[in-house]
This record gives structure tokens, C-alpha cells and sequence, in this order.
């Protein structure tokens, strides 16, 4: 099946990020596509490529980039959302990319289920 | 029918009690982080959870309910403990997946 | 956006509200996604329930707070055939309102018919 | 004595009802961001907040009433409004500030 | 430090813990916060209510989460002489725990009672 | 009298950040001292230097910015809190700096009153 994620909520703050991410993990090794993981409200903040945790904790961001590189995951970073937060091109964790929200109803469109980790 | 899910507790937000006055018979509902205390015999919310057994397929998240300290023994009756491989099952048995935040 | 939008699929999606305006920015930013699904064709439906309400009450003014008020664009969606908007009766008899205390033209449904309409969606956003 | 702050809706969590639960007599009660619905009359909550005022002195924040679309001539008898200056003095007038988040 | 912590003021401070851990990461930055005011040499006070009682629930497992389990440092809270902890006995009861359910020996104390330390503190913290 | 005041969210996503400046705004025209704005949790992406809202919005870090700027305020973002998010010296606003928790203890004890704003 074809799934889209979306993720409301920002790293560490919220569980909302980690969930999203051990489901994502779950559908790909079950052999599900995931066609996007969008990432709108304080989701953006997931894309900061400056997150240094605490070396005994794990990095949400760097988690997200490093299933992109392994899976060709689309991980999409709304514009306007990202603008307002500050999260841009010259902030953004690798394997992300900026895009408007025309790319989160597309995969409400494309996809068989849309599932929505927030707070 | 829908998957409905709910992840806050049902002590600190109106999300579980919602949840269950919009599912219709036979929709599906999971239970997952903060919502997973209102799985657990012997809480006040517990009741409410087992109700929503008669009507509903109900499901809790097993990753939480450790990471709570909370035994899967120790859930109410009827509710099946998944981990999060049949959480994605799950959204694939329903039509939709609605997250009530 | 051509091909993005022309992609010949109509779903039944629905925009579910349940949060008051201004004390999160989920209301706005959900609004913003709303504003954007109009260029896809799709069968769209706004549900106002629990303090979702709140959002298309008369009469906001934001201007102490400095925030922008964007209760006016809910009568924007017309402009953009976006006509489907439920609110829950329960919802709003709890809360003392009544169908003229909102900015738009909405249907006022029971909660087992607000139920049963989302039950039939193949999208549903929340926040 | 305690100025007790709640700024969540009353439908939404469960923190005006802690707070109203831990408010000792005498302490202050400020309602601001979501949490003025509760002092609109006519509300399910109204009467929680009514009650209240009996032990308590409750106070709501004016610019998120009018934010919301909320006339101050609407707020349930008793509870008095202020601007973000009576606020501040509220904040000097009792010893300490409680948040209830 | 030094002159930051010789200030000579000893102030009631009470840190409220009123959220379930992992759900949002309060209860872990509280707890971080506790262990910083050690050093500050006040009268340290922590409330456990509501869905905090959680914070220090036995048998804690995060393996499956990566997350990092940190209920195991309440324990560490006696060696920086913080040994004012509170557990409010109503919150226990509605959530079925027992005094044996928590990592750290707790006082067990009824609503009235937290209600009336509560107002007696100089500083609340809260999140 | 002298305040200290705790921002525990980011901009936008929750109006504590706004409630916080406007009750800082509130307490100095009243002629109160503002002895420290500390920013805890989600809180230090207030200092997120990036922010770019639109232009009908208010930049929550900017407004912070120039009321230090007014002031004389002393904006502390919590170094482990913003570490950990990703806020560091090269993405900080002007007016804020970047201390250890131990800062608001501090103003904790020193200030006549706290106040927390929060979710």
C-alpha cells in the first residue's frame, strides 16, 4: 500500500516526531511505499540541521535524514510553515526538501491512507 | 470504517471522550502514547475503554505501554496489545485513518 | 501545479476543527491548507466540533494581541466552492452559541450525523 | 496567596478544573488565552466558574475576550476583566504565581 | 557559579509536575531543571499530580521507543539533598497506583494538603 | 517590583510566546524592573533568528529583539534546551544570549515574582 505521513509537531518536544518515525520505519519494512512524509505546523522544526541532543539521546532530525538516504524517502518541509518558523534552505538536515502544501494534498490524493502524528 | 487514534491522556484532554462519541459500531480505535493509561484495569478511565469494546475493535500501542511501565497483562479486557508493524496493519484494514489531537 | 492538480482522482476530504483560534496556530494554518486544496478539485468538507467552533465566531478583533485575524477568510471558501461546512449542534449548545454567532453560512449537524460524514471520508486532516 | 494563571479551554483539558480543585480561599484566579470561554455566560462551563467566584477572586484578560469574539458585557457576574496592566498588578497583589499548563 | 549561588536568600520553590513522561518532554527538562537547583541551596519542594504521578512509575522500559529513560535519576534527587517529594493522593488513587508503584520513596499527601503547601511557596515552576 | 519572566513555547505555534511580551511590555510601562526572560522547552525558538513571518504578521523575535533593545531586557536562552533544538550562537537574534538553566534559578530567587507562560 501507499502511505503519506504528516507531522505536526517538532522534535523532542513531543513524542508526535518519534512516533511518526518508528511508523514510517514500520510501513517500509513491512514493504509498504511511502510516497511523502510532509512536514507542516512545528513539524518544520524536525528539518533543523542544528540539533546537537545529548550524546546518550537520539537525533530526530538526523534519524529522518538517515531513512531518507536509505529508502529514497521524499521528506517535505512546508514553505510558509518553515518560513514563519525560520527554517529554510541555509538551516535544512539533508535528505529534506522545502515545498509548498500543494505537495501534502497530492499525497492525500496519491496515497491509500494519509496518517497524522500531532499533539 | 475508520481507524481512529488517540494519543493523549484521557485525564489531561477531551481527545479520548470525542474519539468515542464520533466512531461508529465497528470502527477501530488504537491507543497510543499518553492515551495507553487509559488502558489500564484499575484507573478511572478504564471503564470508559472497556465500554468501547462492545462497539469498537480496540488496540493499544505495546512500545508505549513499556516505555510507561505499564503491563500489557494489565490491560483491559478485550483490548489487543499491537506493536507499531500492527499499527500499520491496521491502517490497512480501515478505509481511513483519523487522528483525533 | 498543472500536473499536480490534474491527477483525474476525486477523494472525500475532510478539514476536522477542533481547536479555538489564536491560543494555537493550528486553526490558521489548517485554514492555510484549505485555501491550497481548492486547486485540486477534490470534495472538500470543513467540520466545526468541540472548540472548533470557536474559529468562525462574529466579532473577532485581534488587534490588542497584535495578531491577525483571519475569521474573514472563512468567507473567502465560497469564492472557492468550498461550501461544505458542518457544525456539531451539541458542540455549539454546550458552549451557549447559536448558528448567528458565525462569520459563514454553516449546516448545523447532530453529533451520530457528524459521525456517520466522517466515517465516510477517504482523507482526514486534523490538528 | 496564590494568583493562580489557566490559559488552556475548559473543554479542551483538565487545567481549570485542577486548579479550581487546588485555589485555597482567598487565592486569585486569571483566565486568559483559551481558557476566557470559561467565563462566557451561557457556557456549560459557566457555572464552574460562577462557583468560583464564591471563594475566589476570578479575573479574565480583555484582549483575548475580544480576540475571540467575546463581549465583556457576556462574562459570568463576579468575575472582573483586565487589560494586560491589571494583569501585572494582580501578579504583585498576591505572593506568588501559579501556572496551570 | 559561585556568586550566582551565594545570593543568601533561601526561597520555597516548588516544581509541579502535572504531565505523563515521553508523551512531551516536560517531565525530562523539569527534572533537568530540578537537578540545576540543587546547587542553588533553596527549599526544594516537588508536586506530583495529575498524569505526573506517571514521572516516576516503576519498571520504566524506552528500549523500544529510543527514547532515554530517565526515571531512574528521581532516585539520584537524595544525594543533592532534594527529599521533599509529594505525591497527591487523589491523583493516585483515580490513576489505580499504589505508593509501591513509585522508584522513590514519595509523601503521600491528600488534595487539601497539597493545595495548602502549594500556597505556601515563593516560586512555582511549572510545564 | 521585579519580575522574572519563563517562556515555555516557540512563536506562532502557541500565543504563550505573545502573552509573555505582551505581560514584559505591560510590566515595564508600569515602571517594574524585568530582571530576566528565560526561555526553557520549545521556548528558545523564540531566538531563532531566521523567523520570517508574513507581512501582515508580527515577528514574535524581532519584537523581542527590539524590546531588548529598548530595555536594556536580558533575553536568556537555556543552552541545553537550545542545543538540543538546534538554536545556537550562529542562529541567535540580537538581544538574546545563551546561558545554562542555572540563570533561572537564579532570577527565580532574585526576582520579587515569576511568571510562567506555557502550554
Amino acid at each position: 500500500m501507499k502511505f503519506a505521513i504528516l507531522v505536526n509537531e517538532g522534535p523532542y518536544n513531543h513524542q508526535a516526531a518519534d512516533s511518526a518515525y518508528r511508523f514510517t520505519q514500520a510501513a517500509l519494512e513491512k514493504g509498504h511505499e511511502v510516497f511523502r512524509v510532509f512536514f507542516y505546523y512545528d513539524g518544520v522544526y524536525n528539518a533543523n540541521r542544528l540539533q546537537e541532543p545529548q550524546s546518550d539521546d537520539r537525533n530526530v532530525g538526523k534519524l529522518w535524514s538517515e531513512l531518507a538516504e536509505a529508502h529514497g524517502l521524499d521528506l517535505v518541509v512546508c514553505v510558509a510553515a518553515g518560513l514563519r518558523r525560520g527554517i529554510k534552505e541555509e538551516n535544512l538536515a539533508p535528505g529534506f526538501r522545502i515545498s509548498g502544501l500543494g505537495q501534502l494534498i497530492e499525497a492525500g490524493i496519491q496515497a491509500d491512507r494519509l496518517v497524522t502524528f500531532g499533539d | 470504517m475508520l481507524l481512529h487514534t488517540v494519543n493523549k491522556s484521557p485525564y489531561e484532554r477531551n481527545c479520548l471522550d470525542s474519539c468515542l462519541k464520533h466512531a461508529v459500531k465497528g470502527a477501530g480505535i488504537l491507543l497510543y502514547e499518553d492515551a495507553v493509561y487509559a488502558a489500564i484495569k484499575g484507573s478511572t478511565a478504564a471503564a470508559r475503554v472497556a465500554d468501547a469494546t462492545a462497539d469498537h475493535a480496540v488496540y493499544v500501542l505495546e512500545a508505549d505501554l513499556k516505555a510507561r511501565g505499564m503491563d500489557a497483562a494489565n490491560v483491559v479486557d478485550g483490548v489487543k496489545v499491537v506493536d507499531y508493524g500492527g499499527f500499520v496493519d491496521l491502517c490497512t484494514e480501515f478505509s481511513a485513518v483519523q487522528a483525533w489531537l | 501545479m498543472e500536473d499536480e492538480t490534474d491527477v483525474g482522482v476525486v477523494k472525500k476530504f475532510m478539514y476536522v476543527n477542533r481547536k479555538a483560534p489564536y491560543g494555537t496556530i493550528y486553526a490558521l494554518e489548517v485554514l492555510e491548507m484549505v485555501l491550497i486544496s481548492a486547486a485540486f478539485d477534490q470534495d472538500v468538507h470543513l467540520a466545526f466540533l468541540d472548540d472548533g467552533l470557536y474559529q468562525i465566531k462574529k466579532g473577532q478583533d485581534t488587534k490588542p494581541l497584535g495578531m491577525k485575524n483571519f475569521s474573514p477568510t472563512y468567507r473567502a471558501l465560497e469564492g472557492y466552492d468550498i461550501e461544505k461546512l458542518y457544525v456539531e449542534k451539541e458542540s455549539m449548545e454546550e458552549r451557549g452559541l447559536t448558528p448567528e454567532d458565525f462569520v459563514v453560512d454553516v449546516e448545523v449537524i447532530s453529533r451520530a450525523d457528524m459521525a456517520t460524514l466522517m466515517d465516510e471520508m477517504d482523507v482526514v486532516l486534523s490538528a
